[in-house]
């Protein structure tokens, strides 16, 4: 439905002196930058808005605040955010990947995966906590189902999620301790048994833990986020979370286990870089903004560097894992595959590939954190600016009036 | 103010300084009515009238003169109203000579003691003493006549080039006064304190109320003249004073040599010869007073204790005080709940002037400046003066405050509320009325078997009141004394219903005889709170207002002569024919049976003779006074002169300011060269004071709240974009504000709010200072005080100090700290070429002009009220002391260092004191005017100063809201 | 993830069976606000709220408060404005006067079967959102255009109606006092994770302190900014010997804190602290239909007597929140307030966003699949 | 936050009622509900006026255990209906904020700084002193032989904000005493 018609035109930037002075937030807000701005006395002059011409030209409506004080309001969300979005989209993607080792028998895959989701979540949660205003209170979070409050559902999507991989985890340690650190008796058979059901479960979890933060920001009238919320946050978060997991699986697992966490982390990168940019598309020039400069902008390009870097690695791993498979499909049977049987193939390469693996399977993961922290930041800085609510907010009741729906407005005349 | 059909506010910031009186304000401009606010600044208040008509600050009576002048021509006054209840008919005596012959002066002014003596001023009389009127009004001697031609040079014109209104403005006023005024409609004036703090204050107000009577306006509902005073009951601090000149019930102290007995006193207040108003029975006023005071030790044989009162002679106003401090005249201060080092007039010399004191009373919440200026005040920062020099004694005694003691407050319209005790005091604190009665009581133990004749009042006095179970005095018990009550007989002790019941042959006692009918039948009568829900718009069943619960003054004026009312719309108070009664909204101010025909024969012979179309009861002849023949010490009629310190020369007049206002040619009270004089250059700009809604006067109880601090935080200066550009002065930045007394620095606001005016071919710019900052260690907010750039020029009639007009100049930056600062406010004064003398020159008139004046008044029969007032603040000639000689007041100070604490001075009753006669030379001599007497003047101030800086150049003014 | 329907009507918000309860509000008329903010104080007072910022001139005339926020739930702007501006808002406003005349669309709408909007706000799935006004709104029980008042037939007529004001003054000062919208539809009571704010039966939104773990959600929810986390705050004076300023006493630190619309006082049947305090009644306090109704009133009598500039803002029931429970009377652009111009619940896009979720997660599952398909050995 | 019942969890009341999105009355704690004004729980209310300007503005002072806990307008008065400036509603604080200084203090000459002194010795010290100063500047005539029966040793500034019987009992013990160097607010 959001046609792209904004690009067509946007408000000429306003000339003159019209100087950003940001007086911060609310608390501890120190005064604003020196009050230079030539603002001072009476307002500006504002080009009337001409509505009820009929063709749909928005008029180009001077930018008038008070005293440049924002509209909304940043959520004091810190860097503690940041990092839960970085790790709920990994831990979701490296259930899925566990599952799927699981089936296609890739234990160290399944392992490094379901390890990673495990650590992934308790961080990501305790993160989450530290975060509140009352830590104490953290169980308040349980205290409601909200359909309207994504957090409510998040809350809700990570514990589910966490029982699960809780489960799966129990049965990964008591595996690798060869059942005999757990003093489990008859339990251990039972446990066992839970496996597949648990990473079912965890699976079935994960990758709403992975797209809900889309939501979970888009659902807020911080401009930049609201706009890429309805332009499909979520796909950029999933891709992100893919390229996650698939990162930290090539970084964890040896090569020869790690083809789908390649693939899953080429189609995430190739699905970030196209989400993100359809994303920008459908925003309005003026939210799309602080996620182009100052700090979130510096962050989201270098993820952009850093995913392009991760992806040509990974994509090279890929194809000499293709290659040297072919030649020792040729000599041993396929099924164990293990390299270490491999004959011909030098330790050398053989170290440098994995190396190779590690280094584009972090970068892939740093690239995938800095964009969840690029947005964070980004959504935060353009609340500071009341250009940014106010501009995208006229363009859309001017565009709304061109379209003959006039009484929808908040402001009425009678 | 409510049903007024158009308000004008001049010289008041009411949605500012009376937020919730104002919402009768916009009552009325809901009702339809037309608000106008006349003031040099753009205030919240103007946000909602409907015009602003900027005004440069100082000039209000030539715009009002011109209001009258077209009023008059026009012929738009109400005919019928003037004829019958002003004194327009009235002819004047023929030695009478008006400004208009002598320049700017009236006849009968004596430079000598530059104050006017008014026997020219008075009525023609036929030989029974009646006086003569014309009912044409068409004799060149009528006071209709002599009005017109008094204003008429007030034109439109002069209005543009000296107020800076521009004419549509002016016309806008005229026909929103004049299509608002007659029989349907009322226009009500509101003033405050941009009226009064002027060296022409009374004048400002004489000249709205002849206006308001050429209209019509006086005595209606919607119309008068709201004053709009400043304190919670600064009305009831003028009816029950702590005031040097008046006794409770506006009552005048007697002043030596005036008022020798008690007969000669009474002839001053009011006798029926003399009076058809009720000031007629004064002689029982005062003795119902001298009674209630002095209780059986006032017996009609010795005019009821008479001579306990001690004599006035002159000012003893605050800053007469300040001077006779400085010179070591004074001892002891109290400050009950004020705040004189931030919120009086030249803050330095307050400041400087408790220095010389040996001990302060501070009676507050807080530790305000006047309690701390000794450890933490601007003196102590700039050096002049060191903490461990000053030998005052301060003592800070915790007050209650409005809920922990019970009492009564009067408000703005007279209205005398009871407040209800909540809870106790907390720690010592202790209210105002318990500290009296215990200090009282300990001095009559001390004084207990002491024969002197001087502590006879003292011992003599009824002080002993109930205590309740707290030990505190009963307030209800204080407030019957001042109702009054009978004295013997089968009455005895019985509380009076209202003042006629007063009697002067001591069977009856009254502290003050305007709240007579308070405590009627024994019953509270302010502690009345029948909701307003129940009662009409009057409520009179609330509370109750002096004199006798009337609730609008001279409301006979708002019926016709012949006792109907003048319009349906208006009615309020009119005769009843069948009932032979006077009835209404509201109690009616007129004898209750006096039927509007009803014409007494002889012109006095107090109330009884007041004619039945006098509504002005209080005048002498009942009648409202367009001319003034007494009552008023600088002039019969309003005349424009020019401020103090102004830089635009006075066009209507030779005579630049007024002759009689009262200045002090002191060093540390220097005024900026008046138009035209060299030095009048380096002050060009006009600083005019004025308060904030967020912050209360000196800041006392409001500096020190969190919640009203942080509304309004630091110290902020208002000026104009242009005045910004010229100066270059950065928005929000910092400004250096200095006056011929002081420099204070303070944040710039720039806003258009302030407009430059052109007057008199330049552009004169004002500068808007709030005054609630001070500085001192204890506050929450702090900041420079507005009130240290002002000077100490006071209004002849009632000495209060000029606040709203100083010159000075404006500088980028932040002001010098320490001794600095003391150099860069001499560098400006040099540069103007200050001189006690500069700016304080009162006559500017030729001799001959002069002469004139005087030789009218000779000519006249010697007669009315003798007043002093004139260029000094009438010499307080001090007194001398009966009995053998004594050490002089001033060289006694060597014994104060055995005054500790600890131990007690042991008391000898008959000690004398020598005199201090002011021709002795003595410095301690309380004359302001004189207090620079040469050499050994400062030679008595540097001993106890003990500062280095040789010249001490005090500045600082006050501006403690209106009166 | 199924998109919920969200009801738009705020009583159904709260499910208070059996509340005899009206809805209250307000209705600011901002063009007798005399900027005297006695409101600011009153309610910090009731709340005891503490005291905010760092006692400094905010270089915004006289309004030394910024904003509304955790300390702050009454803020009072100032605006000096010059002829130019004045007439630009006269204009623009007499622009809006074209454009909301009920000519389009019958304004007295019935009930929710009015003409559907939801097609054109192009939110998908939220058709509900825009009719429906409130049930328990009479329709408009004064006729605003009964004859006598301003009777044009078309929008053009007001255009010659001889309005010219009585005196364009050449400088005008705004003043507003602005408060929590209390909305139809709030945002922040919508993400508020831990119910701790509520839909009260008086149809006003409130925190609970005692819930609020201050997850600050709520703060990035409202669209107005009004709501925030209280995390520092002074209420002692500095000069306090026994206790040092840092030692507040602030309560509800680090919950998030709003106008309660004084829950406390409504629940004892009193009058909320600012609008009892009011000098000139600018803060109108009692139901919300006859505060919209006076709204109404009020700004015809205005643009009767030529102050086109003077609109109403929030007293729309179509508006992107449902119309708000405090209803303003301004007389300018929003945003020379602070205001946005076109505020929106977030929770209108909340089912697109679900969906968009829903289907990047089943985009997900695919890619991983795929993935494991692809390298299958 | 205590569960009592298990029933009581607001999720299980979110379904149990109709508040099915969890936004009203389903979510209210405990503590909301027992939600009461403190106007309510006061002890005593007392009828005042406000102490700051002269329109005198009625005010309700609502105490509990002998503390004021709430001032606000006073809707009966026929002048101020119930409303207040932002002083007048300040004056909560003008009582009860911390920096009022509850106990006498004393500056002896040349001291640096304030001691404590108790009510009593003040009194008794400001007594003497009174006198003192009174005998200092007595003045029985002016020069010209008039009767003055006056002393300019003792000044007094009263604030306009004292009671009316407060000024009374001031005037009566001044004028007796023969101060007559007496001003107020009423002046400056």
């Amino acid at each position: 439905m959001s046609t792209s018609e904004y690009d067509s035109y946007r408000p000429p930037e306003p000339e003159g002196g019209r100087k950003k002075r940001r007086r911060g937030g609310r608390p501890g807000g120190g005064r604003g930058g020196p009050g230079a701005g030539g603002r001072r006395g009476g307002g500006w002059k504002n080009r009337g808005a001409d509505g009820n011409r009929e063709m749909p030209m928005v008029e180009d409506v001077e930018f008038t605040s008070y005293y440049g004080r924002p509209i909304v309001k940043a959520p004091p969300w810190g860097d503690e955010i940041g990092l839960y979005l970085f790790l709920g989209g990994l831990a979701g993607g490296s259930a899925l990947l566990g599952l799927g080792a699981q089936f296609s028998d890739r234990p160290g895959l399944r392992i490094a995966s379901r390890m990673t989701a495990i650590t992934a979540t308790g961080i990501g949660g305790a993160a989450l906590v530290a975060d509140l205003g009352r830590p104490e209170r953290f169980l308040n979070m349980m205290r409601v189902f909200k359909v309207s409050s994504p957090m409510s559902l998040g809350t809700w999507i990570l514990s589910g999620f966490g029982v699960g991989s809780g489960v799966l985890t129990a049965i990964e340690v008591d595996r690798l301790t060869g059942e005999k650190l757990l003093p489990l008796g008859p339990l251990r058979r039972v446990l066992h048994a839970l496996e597949t059901p648990a990473a079912i479960e965890s699976a079935l979890f994960a990758t709403p833990l992975a797209a809900y933060t889309g939501a979970l920001l888009g659902d807020t009238a911080v401009p930049t986020w609201n706009a890429a919320g309805r332009n499909g946050l979520s796909y950029v978060f999933v891709a992100s979370a893919s390229m996650a997991a698939g990162g930290a699986g090539m970084a964890l697992a040896p090569i020869r286990e790690t083809g789908p966490a390649r693939l899953l982390a080429l189609t995430g990168a190739a699905g970030e870089m196209v989400a993100m940019d359809q994303m920008k598309k459908g925003m309005h020039p003026a939210e799309v903004d602080p996620m182009e400069d100052g700090e979130p902008g510096h962050k989201l390009h270098r993820a952009e560097k850093l995913l392009l870097a991760g992806a040509a690695g990974a994509a090279a791993v890929e194809v000499a894992a293709r290659v040297f498979a072919k030649k020792l499909a040729g000599k041993t049977d396929a099924s164990s595959g293990a390299f270490g049987a491999g004959g011909k193939r030098s330790w050398k390469t053989r170290t440098a590939l994995r190396a190779l693996s590690v280094v584009s399977g972090a970068a892939l993961a740093a690239a995938s954190a800095y964009t969840r922290f690029g947005v964070l930041e980004a959504g935060i800085e353009s609340t500071k600016d009341p250009r940014h609510v106010v501009e995208p907010q006229r363009a859309r009741l001017e565009e709304r009036r061109a379209r003959g729906i006039t009484d929808d407005s908040i402001t009425t005349g009678w | 103010m409510a049903n007024a059909d158009c308000i004008i506010i001049q010289g008041s910031n009411m949605a500012e300084c009376h937020p919730v009186g104002f919402q009768w304000v916009t009552e009325a401009k809901a009702r339809g009515a037309r608000i106008i606010h006349v003031d040099p600044r753009f205030t919240r208040t103007t946000a909602i009238a409907d015009k602003h008509v900027p005004i440069r600050a100082g000039s209000d009576i030539v715009l009002l003169g011109a209001l009258i002048n077209r009023v008059l021509s026009d012929g738009a006054y109400f005919d019928e109203y003037v004829r019958a209840y002003t004194n327009a008919t009235n002819l004047i005596s023929e030695n009478y000579q008006d400004t208009e012959d002598l320049d700017g002066l009236f006849s009968g002014f004596d430079p000598e003691t530059n104050s006017y003596d008014n026997s020219t001023w008075s009525y023609q009389t036929d030989e029974s003493g009646a006086p003569i009127t014309d009912e044409t009004l068409s004799d060149p001697r009528t006071v209709f006549q002599i009005l017109k031609r008094h204003y008429s040079r007030y034109t439109p014109e002069m209005v543009a080039e000296n107020c800076g209104i521009k004419p549509e403005d002016f016309e806008y006023l005229v026909e929103s006064v004049t299509r608002n005024s007659g029989r349907e409609r009322t226009t009500c004036f509101a003033y405050a304190v941009g009226w009064t703090q002027h060296s022409l204050g009374a004048q400002f107000i004489r000249t709205a109320s002849i206006l308001q009577l050429l209209l019509g306006n006086m005595g209606r509902p919607g119309g008068g003249i709201m004053a709009l005073r400043g304190h919670a009951t600064i009305q009831g601090s003028t009816d029950i004073p702590t005031l040097f000149n008046l006794l409770p019930g506006y009552l005048p102290m007697p002043s030596a040599g005036v008022h020798e007995t008690f007969d000669d006193y009474v002839k001053a207040v009011g006798t029926p010869e003399t009076h058809k108003g009720f000031w007629a029975n004064g002689r029982s006023y005062a003795t119902n007073l001298l009674k209630a005071w002095w209780g059986d030790a006032a017996t009609p044989e010795n005019d009821f204790a008479y001579d306990y009162l001690p004599k006035i002679n002159g000012a003893h106003g605050t800053y007469q005080t300040q001077v006779r401090m400085l010179n070591d005249g004074v001892d002891g201060y109290f400050l009950l709940g004020q705040n004189p080092a931030v919120g009086s007039a030249n803050g330095r010399m307050q400041r400087m002037a408790m220095s010389h004191l040996k001990w302060i009373v501070v009676r507050d919440f807080r530790l305000i400046e006047s309690a701390t200026w000794w450890k933490d005040g601007p003196e102590i920062a700039s050096g002049e003066l060191k903490t461990e020099d000053i030998e005052t004694e301060m003592f800070f005694m915790p007050a209650a405050n409005h809920t922990e003691k019970a009492g009564t407050f009067t408000q703005t319209q007279r209205l005398v509320q009871w407040r209800h005790k909540a809870v106790n005091p907390p720690g010592d604190a202790q209210s105002e009325l318990d500290f009296f009665f215990e200090l009282g009581k300990r001095v009559r133990e001390k004084l207990g078997d002491s024969d002197d004749p001087r502590d006879r009042p003292l011992l003599d006095m009824t002080w002993d009141y109930p205590v309740d179970e707290e030990g505190e005095v009963d307030a209800e018990s204080v407030l019957a004394e001042i109702n009054g009550y009978y004295v013997g007989g089968d009455k005895d002790g019985q509380p009076l219903d209202n003042f006629n019941q007063m009697t002067d042959d001591g069977t009856t006692a009254g502290g003050c005889w305007i709240y007579a009918g308070i405590y009627s039948g024994g019953e509270n009568m302010a502690a009345r709170r029948k909701p307003r829900a129940e009662q009409d718009e009057t409520a009179a069943e609330w509370a109750w207002a002096w004199p006798a619960n009337r609730r609008i003054l001279y409301n006979r004026a708002s019926a016709a002569p012949d006792g109907t009312p003048w319009s349906e719309r208006k009615k309020f108070v009119w005769w009843d024919e069948e009932t032979g009664k006077w009835t209404g909204k509201d109690v009616p101010d007129f004898p209750i049976d006096r039927a509007p025909s009803a014409r007494s024969d002889q012109p006095y012979g107090g109330p009884a003779n007041l004619d039945g179309d006098d509504p002005f009861v209080m005048q002498a002849d009942g009648k409202g006074w367009l001319f003034a023949p007494s009552g008023m010490v600088d002039g019969p009629m309003p005349t424009h002169y020019e401020p103090q310190e102004s830089s635009v020369a006075n066009p209507l007049y030779e005579q630049q300011s007024s002759p009689t206002r009262l200045v002090m040619r002191r060093e540390d009270n220097l005024s900026a060269p008046a138009a035209g004089n060299p030095g009048s250059e380096v002050y060009p700009y006009v600083f005019t004071t004025y308060r904030l809604t967020e912050h209360h006067t000196a800041g006392g109880m409001s500096r020190w709240l969190p919640y009203l601090s942080e509304l309004q935080p630091e110290m902020f200066c208002e000026i104009s974009p242009e005045l910004a550009a010229e100066v270059g002065l950065e928005p929000y930045g910092w400004a250096t504000l200095v006056s011929p007394r002081a420099a204070i620095e303070a944040r710039v606001l720039v806003t258009r709010r302030m407009t430059p005016l052109t007057v008199g071919g330049k552009t004169i710019h004002q500068i808007g200072l709030p005054y609630h900052w001070g500085v001192g260690g204890d506050a929450t907010v702090e900041g420079d005080s507005a009130n240290d750039l002002l000077g100490v020029t006071m209004d002849p009639n009632v000495f209060i100090q000029n606040s709203k007009y100083v010159a000075g100049t404006i500088i980028p930056g932040r002001r010098p700290r320490g001794p600095e600062l003391v150099d860069f406010v001499e560098k400006y004064q040099r540069e103007a070429g200050l001189s006690p003398e500069s700016g304080n020159q009162l006559v500017t008139v030729s001799d001959d002009v002069v002469a004139e004046s005087l030789a009218a008044d000779s000519a006249a029969s010697k007669g009315g009220h003798p007043h002093r007032g004139g260029d000094s603040a009438v010499g307080v000639t001090p007194g001398r002391t009966l009995g053998d000689e004594a050490v002089d007041s001033a060289d006694d100070r060597t014994g104060r260092a055995d005054l500790g604490p600890t131990d007690s001075v042991d008391q000898n009753p008959t000690e004398t004191v020598d005199a201090n006669r002011a021709d002795d030379g003595d410095p301690t001599d309380g004359d302001p005017d004189r207090g620079y007497i040469g050499k050994d003047a400062d030679k008595a101030q540097q001993g106890n100063l003990g500062e280095g800086a040789q010249t001490d150049t005090v500045d600082t003014t006050g501006n403690e809201e209106e009166d | 993830m199924s998109t919920s329907t969200v009801e738009n009507d705020a009583v159904a918000d709260g499910h208070w069976h059996g509340s005899a309860h009206e809805r209250k509000g307000f209705f600011t008329d901002t063009s007798i606000c005399i900027g005297c903010k006695a409101c600011e104080v009153a309610c910090k007072e009731w709340n005891n709220n503490p005291q905010d910022g760092t006692y400094e001139l905010l270089e915004s005339s006289y309004d030394n408060t910024g904003s509304l926020g955790a300390n702050t739930w009454r803020h009072v702007a100032f605006i000096e404005q010059d002829s130019e501006r004045i007439e630009a808002a006269r204009e623009s406003g007499r622009k809006l006067v074209n454009l909301g005349m009920p000519t389009i669309r019958p304004r007295t709408d019935e009930s929710a079967g009015a003409q559907p909007l939801g097609g054109a706000l192009g939110a998908a799935a939220d058709g509900s959102a825009g009719s429906g006004g409130l049930p328990s709104t009479p329709p408009m029980g004064i006729d605003l255009l009964a004859p006598g008042a301003l009777e044009p037939s078309d929008p053009e007529d007001i255009a010659n109606l001889d309005t010219t004001p009585p005196d364009t003054a050449d400088f005008r000062w705004l003043m507003s006092s602005d408060v929590c919208k209390h909305c139809t539809h709030a945002g922040c009571l919508d993400v508020c994770p831990t119910g701790a704010l509520f839909r009260t039966e008086f149809d006003t939104v409130v925190v609970q302190n005692d819930v609020c773990n201050g997850c600050g959600t709520c703060v990035a929810g409202c669209p107005f900014g009004v709501i925030e986390r209280r995390d520092d705050g002074t209420i002692n004076t500095p000069t306090d010997r026994d206790r040092s300023a840092s030692d507040m006493d602030v309560p509800d630190k680090n919950t998030a804190n709003k106008c309660t619309l004084c829950y406390d006082r409504l629940v004892d049947g009193q009058e909320p602290a600012c609008a009892q305090t009011c000098p000139t009644e600018s803060i109108k306090f009692g139901d919300h239909d006859d505060m919209v109704d006076k709204a109404h009133a009020r700004v015809a009598d205005l643009h009767a007597k030529g102050l086109t500039e003077a609109r109403l803002y929030g007293a729309n029931p179509n508006d992107g929140v449902g119309g708000t429970g405090s209803v303003f009377l301004i007389l300018d652009e929003p945003e020379v307030y602070g205001l946005p111009p076109d505020p929106r619940v977030p929770t209108k896009d909340l089912p697109k966003m679900y969906a968009n979720a829903g289907i990047a997660a089943l985009g997900m599952v695919a890619a991983v699949g795929l993935a494991f398909l692809g390298s299958r050995r | 936050m205590a569960r009592f019942s298990f029933l009581e969890w607001p999720v299980l009341r979110q379904f149990r009622t109709s508040d099915k999105t969890g936004r009203g009355e389903s979510v209210v704690s405990q503590k909301t509900r027992d939600t009461t004004p403190r106007t309510a729980t006061a002890d005593k209310v007392v009828q005042s006026v406000c102490p700051y300007c002269a329109v005198g503005c009625g005010q309700k002072i609502f105490v509990k255990d002998d503390k004021v806990v709430q001032i606000e307008g006073d809707p009966d008065s026929p002048i101020s209906r119930g409303r207040l400036c932002p002083k007048g509603a300040a004056s909560e604080q003008l009582v009860n904020a911390n920096g009022r200084v509850t106990e006498v203090l004393y500056r002896a000459p040349r001291a640096k700084d304030w001691q404590k002194l108790d009510l009593d010795t003040a009194l008794d010290m400001v007594a003497d002193r009174f006198i003192e100063a009174r005998r200092n500047h007595w003045e029985d005539v002016d020069d010209k032989g008039h009767p003055l029966r006056r002393t300019m040793g003792i000044a007094s500034l009263g604030g306009a904000t004292i009671d009316n019987e407060e000024n009374y009992l001031a005037k009566k013990l001044y004028t007796a005493a023969g101060a007559i160097q007496i001003e107020n607010q009423a002046r400056i």
